[in-house]
């Protein structure tokens, strides 16, 4: 399965899909897909294609919107990054433990660093920031600055 | 039989065991293990949020600052990832270069896990000898680069330093002395009695758990996960190098330390390889200070597993977003599945097993005054009024010393 | 002693070899290790190569190095060793060859302001021409 | 009266063995150490630590018990110090002595586990309470096997008082020779009593940071330090009684230099031994004791039978 070819398959079962998959070099594959239509394109990536492996989650602040690329490898080196975004004024995403149980640990790092609360995340320790972190605070946004918190402190 | 009550004990986040903050907190039923919870964040620094605020070039030093040991992974993986965006053609010299350092890197990173194992198991001799021999190795690379840890040979475009006629020799002359001690330290792992017993059977981690989990790296080659980026994505250049990705099916961490001792077998063959037909021609090309628009993703094969960085550039000479994946996130998950129904003893082997690498963290301790019954925090500083106070009321006045900053 | 496929005690032989051998450890204080010749160590300033271009402040990783101009037309680094992480980043960075890094690595100071380095053609220093 | 006393506090008694002992671990450290082509400690290294200790400030947690916590480890140096004066050192007789003194030795020497376990329990730390529990459920591995192993050679000399089995071994000189795998089995046995080797899992730094010793600081734990160090001697000593009983009847100056490098081959042996293996799991220590050691030293014990009854009828 060569990268043209996946991304062949991937335009004929999803006709949305036309001018959004791109081959960046050997072995990347870039999507750009609307988070409604999102589930079924991953669906499928994991199922049909065996993308057996989620790397990470990339969280990106992008203005008024979040984007957010999950990393897909497969067995033969061929990496599948799926881009979406949501807006940030309701950030809601589903969670995807559901195929991948590792992917509890990126979401939690999303919704701790740049405030996507993730729905359907199993109940657990706060990752990566420390418990007493003020719970408003997000540091991966654009907008925030480090010493926002040392003001903060000495008010 | 009557429901014991669990026996909750915190192991870390500062504990002889690990040599870096994590904390596990472990419910004990007498001495088996019945569930684990892991908090990881000790060591965050906001290492992504610093790059995207300095230059492309002083990110190279700040990424390769992660991890001790396996800072010319990261530093590696982001500078290919720049390299990218920005559409350099890296002369292949330097690209040789890279791979050697890489597997320098390697075996020193898998003789310092050995000596770990080692010493989680109580068995300190193994550890004096491997730390020993791993002297070789690191006394080459401060040679090659000018520094044993960090080695900073990456920069944007190529690397820094060329290697000439005798340094070869010596790189040579080091691979022939550690081969054969990495030849009888497979002997040792493989038959010392009490080596073999306390490591085999100990974190169990199936072929589908080790998928299921997405473990990465020795720990899921050791449960016949036959996966490395150095054969499915080349980089650098692996693309030429003949070498057998090793796989074991213990499942268990004895099979995790012959994965290891076997790929080090490996990297001295590549090692030879590389010298071999090192290429002529220049070690580096001119980058550009500002990147233009554009984003990659480049992935690395890390001592520790698969490393993988997401770089995002808008045109200026800082990064937009750039996102680290380290190989250790990825196998915590696998952590808390092998540790349950196991022994308390073997909690530090498990952990070690997967070669943790976190990092450190800033000094902070709490201590309840007895009399005045109240918690107060001691920052460093006030720890070091508190020493020097109880000392003068002995006769031993340390105040002269100047405050450190 | 033979356990099954294991031998208990594997590294008795090697072990007492090594008793007999010279240890490899040193008395650190009393004798020293010579690091090898490129290694990055504490930086030296030639002040009459600088031409002021400020390239070695703006690579600086971790900003510890500051470049003056001096009244008399010459330029003085002030390195701050408590900072500086050792990368030689500022050597390459200098189109001059100004900076160079030593093989000097015992920088360790009781006192904290020992460690910011005023490096210029000071008085004993004779600016070569 | 007085010599008794002097017998007692200065010369084979504590002055004696607390610089013996602290030369012992300065033995088996630079033994150790050189096996692992490492420099080691220099001689005063284990005086300089208990000085050390004794300076510092003692923390007792808040939820221990005070008596128990502080009295603990006075119970184990006082057991360690008394044994030995039951042992025969260069002359083959000991200082006291009557019928049954081996036994009393013995169980001298299982007190400072127990109080360690006491000291342990109460400090009311975890790794302490499971580094205490560890201590006692290793006695009953490494227990069985250490009488074995020293009752055999007394029962061979048919008396059970250690200087009785001196002075026998003096008539017979070369019948020690026959307790060859009794000196092994124990040897290993001590192991475990001493914590050390591939036996120190009560005070597995790896696991649990210092086991029963955990909370102890200060005097405390340099009276702790020093017991270990002294049950070592006091164990290499009772083993080169039992198990090498020449050299007894010189003057008592080459008595006691042969008494001494004894002492010191035996220090010597638990140092290789404590090199070449990795630390057991506790439930493979059981294992190891009762499926190798116990069947060592019933056939030991067999042994003796077959050579009382035919040799020496």
């Amino acid at each position: 399965m060569t990268e043209e070819e996946i991304k062949q398959g991937l335009i004929d079962k999803f006709n949305y899909l036309q001018d959004k998959v791109a081959v960046k070099r050997a072995r990347r594959l870039f999507i750009e897909v609307s988070m409604d239509k999102f589930g079924e394109v991953f669906d499928h990536a994991v199922k049909q294609l065996n993308f057996s492996m989620l790397t990470t989650i990339t969280g990106l602040d992008e203005g008024e919107r979040f984007g957010l690329i999950y990393h897909l490898a497969s067995d033969n080196g061929i990496m599948l990054n799926i881009k979406t975004s949501i807006p940030k004024s309701d950030p809601v995403l589903q969670t995807i433990t559901g195929y991948f149980p590792s992917a509890e640990m990126y979401e939690r790092e999303m919704a701790d660093l740049l405030g996507i609360n993730v729905k359907g995340l199993p109940e657990g320790n706060r990752y990566p920031l420390p418990d007493d972190w003020p719970a408003d605070q997000h540091p991966l946004r654009k907008d925030w600055k480090s010493d926002v918190l040392d003001k903060k402190e000495n008010q | 039989m009557a429901e014991e009550k669990e026996f909750r004990i915190p192991i870390g986040p500062q504990h002889p065991a690990l040599k870096e903050p994590v904390s596990f907190t472990l419910a004990l039923r007498g001495e088996k293990i019945m569930g684990v919870d892991v908090r990881l964040g000790y060591n965050h620094r906001g290492i992504e949020k610093a790059c995207e605020e300095r230059t492309y070039i002083q990110d190279v030093y700040l990424v390769e600052r992660i991890c001790g040991i396996c800072s010319h992974a990261h530093s590696t993986c982001f500078v290919q990832a720049v390299e990218e965006i920005a559409g350099l053609e890296v002369p292949k010299r330097a690209l040789y270069i890279r791979t050697l350092i890489g597997e320098l890197e390697r075996v020193h990173s898998h003789l310092l896990w050995l000596g770990v194992a080692a010493h989680e198991i109580g068995f300190d001799t193994l550890l004096m000898f491997t730390w020993r021999d791993r002297e070789v190795v690191m006394d080459v690379l401060a040679l090659l680069t000018g520094n044993r840890v960090n080695y900073g040979i990456n920069t944007i475009g190529g690397v820094r330093r060329d290697i000439d006629k005798e340094e070869i020799k010596e790189i040579l002359k080091a691979m022939d002395i550690l081969e054969d001690r990495t030849k009888y330290y497979i002997e040792v792992a493989t038959q010392e009695t009490t080596v073999v017993q306390r490591l085999s059977g100990v974190g169990i981690l199936s072929c589908e758990d080790a998928l299921r989990l997405g473990a990465v790296g020795p720990t899921a080659r050791a449960s016949s996960v036959a996966r490395d980026i150095r054969r499915d994505d080349p980089y650098a250049a692996y693309g030429e190098m003949k070498f057998d990705v090793i796989t074991d099916d213990h499942n268990d961490v004895y099979g995790r330390a012959v994965v290891r001792l076997k790929e080090l077998l490996e990297s001295f063959k590549m090692i030879r390889q590389s010298m071999a037909n090192l290429p002529e021609g220049p070690i580096a090309v001119k980058a550009p200070r500002k990147i233009p628009a554009g984003e990659a993703v480049s992935r690395y094969e890390a001592p520790r597993g698969e490393d993988m960085h997401y770089v995002k550039a808008n045109g200026t000479d800082k990064p937009e977003r750039v996102k680290v994946r380290a190989p250790t996130l990825a196998n915590v998950q696998a952590v808390r599945h092998m540790l349950r129904d196991r022994y308390l003893a073997d909690m530090p082997i498990v952990v070690a097993a997967i070669d943790p690498c976190f990092s450190c963290t800033d000094r902070l301790i709490s201590v309840n005054d007895m009399d005045k019954n109240r918690t107060d925090t001691l920052e460093w500083q006030d720890l070091r009024d508190y020493s020097i106070e109880w000392y003068k009321k002995r006769g031993v006045d340390f105040s002269k010393m100047r405050k450190l900053k | 002693m033979r356990f099954g496929k294991t031998k208990l005690g594997k590294m008795a032989m090697e072990v007492l070899k090594t008793f007999f051998q010279k240890p490899i450890t040193i008395l650190y204080p009393a004798e020293k290790i010579e690091m090898p010749e490129k290694f990055r160590g504490k930086l030296i300033f030639h002040p009459e190569k600088c031409i002021g271009c400020q390239l070695c402040v703006k690579d600086c990783p971790s900003n510890a190095i500051k470049i003056k101009k001096l009244p008399d037309g010459k330029f003085e680094a002030e390195i701050d060793l408590d900072k500086c992480i050792y990368c030689a980043q500022c050597v390459d960075s200098c189109p001059k060859k100004a900076l160079e890094a030593t093989k000097d690595v015992e920088l360790a100071q009781l006192d904290s302001n020992k460690l910011k380095v005023i490096l210029n053609a000071g008085p004993e220093e004779k600016p070569q021409k | 009266m007085i010599n008794a006393l002097v017998a007692i506090l200065i010369f084979p008694g504590f002055l004696f063995l607390s610089a013996f002992a602290l030369f012992a671990e300065y033995a088996d450290r630079k033994i150790y150490a050189r096996l692992q082509n490492r420099v080691g400690p220099p001689i005063f290294q284990p005086f300089a630590d208990i000085i050390k200790l004794i300076a510092k400030e003692e923390i007792i947690p808040e939820d221990a018990n005070p008596q128990m916590f502080k009295l603990a480890p006075l119970f184990a140096l006082t057991a360690a110090v008394t044994s030995i004066f039951y042992i025969p050192m260069w002359m083959t007789g000991a200082l006291f002595s009557f019928t049954g003194d081996a036994i009393v030795v013995l169980y001298l020497l299982t007190i400072p586990t127990l109080s360690f376990f006491i000291g342990g329990w109460y400090s009311s730390s975890l790794f302490a309470r499971i580094g205490s529990v560890r201590a006692v459920v290793a006695l009953f591995s490494y227990e069985v096997p250490l009488f074995m192993g020293v009752l055999s050679s007394c029962m061979l000399a048919d008396t059970w008082s250690l200087s009785g089995v001196a002075v026998f071994y003096e008539k017979h000189p070369w019948f020690w020779l026959f307790n060859l795998i009794g000196f092994g089995v124990a040897l290993t046995a001590l192991l475990g009593k001493l914590e050390k080797g591939p036996f120190d899992i009560p005070e597995a730094e790896t696991e649990i940071v210092a086991g029963g010793f955990t909370e102890y600081s200060g005097r405390f734990l340099a009276i702790l330090r020093m017991t270990i160090d002294m049950e070592m001697v006091v164990g290499a000593s009772l083993l080169a009684a039992v198990f090498l009983p020449f050299g007894l009847m010189f003057t008592p100056i080459i008595g006691f230099i042969i008494y001494i490098c004894k002492v010191l081959f035996v220090v010597a042996c638990i140092s290789l031994m404590r090199t070449v293996v990795a630390r057991l799991r506790i439930d493979q220590m059981i294992e190891f004791c009762w499926k190798y050691l116990v069947p060592l030293g019933m056939l030991q014990l067999l042994l003796n039978f077959i050579i009382k009854g035919v040799i020496l009828k």
